[in-house]
């Protein structure tokens, strides 16, 4: 069993809007094995991008901890903050907007290097030498450079986005959506060479993404967020092979496979993603559910270990391998 | 790598910066580069009459010259009190480009600090900053420059003041709006990723991506502003006689409409084409930073 | 009645082609250079059926789809040649006033993005209620009922109908485009990435939605989407895009089950397989060409990983495998030249 | 929606308390005094100091603020320094020449300005484009009493068409009507063209276009609507811009209005009459804002439904 690198406690993430509390992240808890990649899946609002951005400090939580190595990285000092900061970084998923529209391809890498006195400003040469390793590394040609974001496509702006974050040589790499803007063959490409820099450099990701089937080929164990919540959390195999949570299930019908005839029937879902406004302290995804009944309205359903390593958020799905609920 | 040890590959890559590319399309910009070569020749007109002519030549009384045609001799011919006016327009030139120029450098500084304060923090900060533009902008601005300078007097300097004032809050907003843009965007995330502090994320990343409408905000506001000292000229309260302002001289000839028209007619045009020019640079500055235009 | 209309006016040999497009070659002239966005593509459709037209960034999908309406905003837009037949019109050669009268009638459109296809400040009713003003001649309160069925049948309550875009999710926004779609019953609808903006749960719900309307209003479609899911999901026939060409065309067995062309085969190869997920991704190596500088041979050529000396000499040559299969490559000029997925298929099967 | 209202109204107050506290303070403290104007050369000191115990010059500054505030509380805006009359009197006596001339001048402003606005934005980048960018652009660099001034020379001294200045009758209008509207015409035509620009790219026109609308519908139906925002931002930037500056074109053609007024107050060390034209003024102004505001949600129903729920503006982090 691989170690645990990173422990997530009760986080809880909050925002104060005019119109009530929006309860993006409710109180969940998970832990990041080191050398593995953990992948969230939800849809959109569900709170995957919070908990990317809390996971690195990038937004303060409300409540909980995030522990990293032993330390809560909640209640270290700015500067103790600042060491910490090179082990983690994020690859985000607009590889428009994530870039300073303002700044070469060399100036953007070389940010961190300079920002963190990891080279000094005047060695130009090793600036440079440094860059173009980096680029090598994400397969970035060298002519390009002195290239602005803007003059680029968004595969390569992807990369550029993985050598940023490289440059300080993380541990933990928080993966916002880093595939879902770009082209199916592009996709492939990024995948790919992540996979391959987790496999040279023994990084830990976390990879958050609405695409199942990309999460499925990706990541070793899966939390399915739903409002804010985490309802199942198992590993990739097992989670795709046995859900339990009717959302899950729910989810994973919906995928469409690319072959003739492979699509079976879905399991359809009653209405829409609710507010994340001041939600009732029920099971969130109550109304919507196929099973709803009289039970799920007896509080949130905690998530409970049903068979070892698969965990489910479900009133109806209780331990000792019984379950109600049966994949269709 | 043992020929490169000395060149840097950067170099051998070297291309058109961000600031030459904004330049190469501000030059086929037929309206900018007209804006620009007439600020220029404004400029050296100016500093003409700087190196060349001085005060009393442009104040000295001559009563037989009084109010004369433009001719060969004087070209926007000559005053009430037997000044040429070509002299005098010339002269004049500096005033406005000092006022449209301090002015706004008043106005920038200030807005600019106000601005990315409230835009980056937010809050509280923000709300307190907001209301105190809103509170100076629901002063009228002819009338806030006229208190100002009746207050503390009638000089350049002042004039120069209370243009400034005026055009505070607009600043502040155009400032403001333009970091809030900015502030929301991944970039700066990356940014604070990297351990970035506050302060080096609004010089680094929130300024120089907020710059382009505040760029283009300064170009008009120098026009505007040379519009209201004139105005305010006009009326009274500017710079005393006989400093020959445009403003002034304009008000001067008002006076001798029906004999003398020219008096009114050389000093209006000077103040209409100095400010048409910086408006029309603004204006190609605007297509030039515009990054929907990129490709 | 409508369809008595039409035949009166239907050019010869219009039996149940809806749409029959020839050679479109559509440019976009900018004043430093020009985007060749469609170079040469047919397609012909049947009343009834869905076609998918499939491709990545750039390769003139959406072009292909505004062209059919005749909308490619012009300028910088300039359709160079080609003929385009939607219901026996020939869309190319009608007056602006004509066209008016066809499009949204004839032939509508479902575009990708919700969030901005919808204007803001008109309820969604009148929205609905004005193409059904224009082209059915119905008085305002007349249409408004119309409109209100129509929302009902894409599954949104019909006191909505008041209410503006703003106050409606993404998914909700989606069926209220649909709804303005087929509010007077086109004979073709022209569907741009239509859950593309959308969740996964929400996608699937849009689209059983638009499968069931088209099945019960006979409605033919263009489905324009990257997504070979969806096209598993939703089309008969497929045409597989790059670069502004076809390079494959076929039912959707022939494309999915009898793969001929190197980048339909480099597409499969890219997805994640979600029922085998140890299987290694094979990206196509490379990127899309620029499009304001295609080369004048194949050009899906420097990706491929089968290329050969005659595959840069000339455009590729039109293979027709079966009756309704046709692929385009020079390497099937060898006829003993097999993709590897085929090769795979020969070998298991 | 009445909340939103009654909350921008309530804001007014201490804006007025800022603004009147600094222009009385800032004019009170400027050098000489009003009864400068009063003094002549046969009175005594002993007048003089009467004179000054009589306007409570003998007091710190912040007892005649207040005394003046008090008045102000029970909606008395005292009477001028100078001349004795009362200064509401004198404002309303003459606000409805300003009023008047603004109403003309936005009117016909705005008329003139949308169609040429979007002539522009639909032909953008053609010759025609680029004549009117110019024209709005000569329009917006010309300083209004030289555009005055040269149409008195030309209209009223060489052909003699209008009269020089005055308030009466119609033919006494245009001069005035003409400076003012250019300035409206060019700022507003501008603002059309851009928010047109923006709207025209937009992808709702397309849908619009894609179920077969006529064209004319489009632009009218769906553009246009779409880009009065900005457009109406600018005309009510116009009207306060004119009561701002209409001091200077009233000067130029001796328009008995309150810019004029104020210019008098000012000059004369008034303090109680600019005060009062200075508050007045500034509750236009707000007021102007304020109906534009409104004019806003009429047009936009997310800004109606901003202001139906308070008006406060946060945003939501995703």
């Amino acid at each position: 069993m691989a170690e645990v690198l990173v422990r997530v406690r009760n986080l809880v993430k909050y925002f104060k809007t005019s119109r009530g509390v929006v309860h993006a992240v409710d109180d969940i808890s998970f832990d990041i094995e080191e050398g593995k990649t953990i992948g969230i899946v939800g849809e959109s609002g569900c709170g995957k991008s919070t908990t990317g951005r809390c996971l690195i400090c990038l937004i303060e939580p409300t409540s909980g901890e995030i522990i990293y190595r032993g330390q809560d990285i909640c209640r270290l000092k700015r500067s103790e903050m600042k060491k910490l900061r090179k082990e983690m970084q994020i690859i985000f998923q607009d590889p428009y907007a994530s870039l300073n529209p303002r700044k070469t391809l060399l100036q953007i890498i070389a940010e961190p290097l300079l920002y963190n006195k990891i080279i000094r400003t005047k060695d130009k040469f090793a600036i440079e030498k440094r860059v173009l390793e980096l680029m090598d590394k994400v397969g970035l040609a060298e002519r390009l450079i002195n290239t602005y974001p803007h003059e680029l496509d968004g595969g390569r702006r992807q990369r550029i986005g993985i050598a940023r974050a490289l440059a300080m040589e993380p541990k933990f790499i928080v993966c916002d959506e880093p595939v879902s803007a770009l082209d199916v063959s592009i996709q492939a490409q990024i995948l790919n060479l992540l996979k391959e820099l987790q496999r040279d450099l023994g990084l830990t990701y976390v990879f958050i993404t609405h695409d199942l089937s990309v999460v499925n080929h990706f990541s070793d164990d899966i939390v399915v967020m739903y409002l804010g919540q985490i309802v199942e959390k198992a590993p990739a195999d097992e989670l795709f092979e046995n859900p339990l949570h009717p959302y899950t299930q729910a989810l994973l019908s919906a995928i469409l496979i690319p072959a003739v005839g492979a699509n079976r029937e879905r399991i359809k879902l009653r209405g829409e993603l609710a507010s994340p406004i001041d939600p009732p302290p029920v099971c969130r995804f109550d109304k919507r559910c196929n099973y709803y009944c009289q039970d799920c309205d007896n509080g949130v359903p905690p998530l409970l270990e049903i068979t070892p390593g698969h965990f489910v958020a479900c009133h109806l799905v209780k331990p000792r391998g019984n379950a109600t609920v049966k994949a269709s | 790598m043992t020929t490169a040890t000395n060149t840097l590959v950067s170099r051998k890559y070297a291309k058109r910066s961000n600031a030459a590319e904004v330049w190469h399309r501000l030059k086929s910009n037929k309206g900018a580069i007209a804006g620009f070569t007439i600020i220029v020749i404004i400029l050296s007109i100016t500093l003409y009459s700087i190196l060349f002519i001085s005060f009393e030549e442009v104040t000295a009384i001559n009563v037989q010259n009084r109010l004369q045609p433009p001719s060969l001799k004087h070209p926007f011919g000559t005053d009430d009190m037997g000044r040429d006016l070509f002299l005098r327009t010339l002269y004049g030139s500096r005033y406005s480009l000092l006022i449209g120029l301090g002015g706004v450098s008043i106005s920038l500084i200030v807005g600019l600090i106000l601005g990315s304060i409230a835009g980056y923090f937010g809050g509280l900060v923000d709300d307190l900053i907001m209301r105190f533009s809103d509170f100076l902008a629901s002063i009228p601005t002819l009338l806030l420059g006229m208190v100002i300078v009746t207050v503390l007097g009638q000089s350049l300097p002042n004039l120069i003041l209370a243009v400034g004032v005026t055009a505070i809050p607009e600043f502040i907003r155009i400032t403001r709006s333009s970091v809030l843009v900015v502030r929301n965007q991944e970039f700066v995330e990356a940014a604070t990723a990297i351990g970035m502090s506050h302060l080096g994320i609004i010089f680094t990343q929130v300024i120089p991506n907020g710059l382009s409408p505040i760029i283009v905000t300064v170009t008009s506001r120098i026009g505007a502003g040379i519009i209201e000292a004139a105005s305010l000229s006009f009326l009274g309260f500017g710079i005393p006689v006989p400093h020959p302002e445009w403003g002034l001289l304009v008000s001067e000839g008002r006076n001798y409409m029906r004999i003398a028209p020219h008096l009114t007619y050389f000093p209006g045009l000077f103040i209409m084409v100095t400010v048409f020019a910086f408006n029309i640079l603004g204006d190609g500055l605007r297509d030039a930073l515009d990054p929907k235009l990129k490709k | 009645m409508m369809g008595s209309e039409i035949k009166d006016k239907a050019a010869p040999g219009y039996k149940d082609l809806v749409l029959e497009v020839k050679d479109l070659v559509v440019h976009y002239v900018l004043q430093e250079e020009t985007v060749e966005a469609v170079n040469g593509i047919s397609l012909s459709l049947e009343k009834g059926k869905t076609i998918g037209l499939v491709g990545e960034t750039g390769a003139g999908k959406t072009t292909a789809a505004l062209a059919i309406m005749n909308l490619v905003p012009d300028p910088p837009g300039v359709i160079k040649g080609g003929t385009i037949n939607v219901c026996g019109y020939n869309m190319l050669k009608l007056s602006s006033r004509q066209l008016e009268k066809i499009r949204g009638k004839e032939v509508s459109m479902i575009f990708q993005d919700p969030m901005t296809s919808l204007n803001p400040v008109i309820t969604v009713g009148d929205q609905i209620a004005e193409s059904v003003m224009l082209h059915e001649k119905l008085s305002y309160s007349q249409a408004f009922r119309r409109a209100r069925e129509m929302l009902e049948m894409v599954g949104i309550p019909g006191d909505r109908a008041t209410e503006y875009p703003h106050q409606f999710s993404g998914g909700m926004k989606q069926r209220v485009g649909i709804a303005i779609a087929l509010a007077c019953n086109p004979k073709l609808l022209l569907a741009d990435e239509p859950t593309t903006a959308l969740d996964v749960t929400i996608q699937a719900q849009v689209l059983d939605m638009i499968d069931e309307l088209k099945r019960e209003l006979g409605t033919a479609l263009v489905m324009i989407t990257h997504d070979l899911g969806v096209v598993a999901k939703t089309c008969d026939l497929v045409a597989v895009m790059y670069a502004g060409r076809i390079v494959e065309y076929g039912t959707l067995e022939d494309v999915f089950d009898r793969t001929m062309h190197p980048y339909t085969e480099g597409l499969f190869n890219s997805l994640p397989d979600i029922r085998n997920r140890k299987n290694q991704l094979q990206p196509i190596p490379g990127l899309m060409p620029d499009p304001t500088n295609l080369p004048r041979d194949c050009s899906f050529a420097p990706r491929c990983r089968y290329v050969s000396d005659a595959c840069r000499e000339a455009q590729p040559t039109k293979h027709q495998v079966s009756d309704t299969h046709i692929v385009y490559c020079s390497a099937y000029d060898d006829s003993n030249f097999q993709i590897e997925r085929a090769r795979g298929r020969g070998g298991n099967g | 929606m009445l909340r939103y209202i009654i909350r921008r109204l309530l804001w007014l107050i201490p804006v007025l308390i800022c603004v009147s506290l600094t222009i009385y303070i800032l004019m009170d403290l400027a050098p000489g005094t009003v009864i400068d104007a009063l003094i002549t050369e046969q009175m005594t000191p002993e007048d003089i100091e009467k004179l000054r115990q009589e306007y409570d010059l003998d007091k710190p500054v912040i007892y005649r603020y207040a005394k003046y505030m008090w008045g102000l509380l029970h909606g008395d805006l005292g009477r001028s320094q100078v001349t004795g009359i009362s200064v509401w009197e004198s404002f309303v006596s003459r606000f409805p020449a300003t009023l008047k001339l603004s109403l003309v001048s936005v009117v016909i402003g705005t008329v003139l300005a949308i169609p040429i606005g979007i002539f522009a934005a639909r032909k953008a980048g053609t010759i025609w484009d680029n004549l009117t960018t110019g024209f709005t652009l000569i329009g917006q660099s010309m300083p209004s009493f030289w555009l005055g001034l040269l149409l008195l020379i030309i209209f009223a001294y060489k052909i003699q068409l209008f009269p020089a200045g005055g308030y009466q009758g119609p033919s006494s209008y245009v001069l005035p009507a003409i400076t003012s509207a250019l300035m409206m015409t060019a700022l507003t035509a501008r603002q059309t063209r851009s928010s047109m620009l923006e709207v025209l790219r937009a992808d709702y026109l397309r849908t619009a276009r894609a179920k077969g609308v006529p064209e004319r519908l489009v632009i009218r139906r769906h553009a246009l609507k779409n880009a009065w925002i900005p457009i109406l931002t600018t005309i009510g930037m116009g009207m306060s811009r004119f009561l701002a500056g209409s001091a200077v074109i009233e000067t130029v053609f001796s328009w008995p209005g309150i810019g004029r007024l104020t210019v008098e107050a000012v000059s004369q060390r008034d303090v109680t009459l600019a005060c009062g034209c200075v508050i007045l003024t500034c509750i236009l102004y707000v007021i102007v804002l304020l109906v534009v505001d409104l004019l806003y949600a009429f047009v936009d129903p997310r800004i109606k439904a901003k202001y139906a729920s308070g008006g406060r503006r946060r945003k939501v982090a995703a």
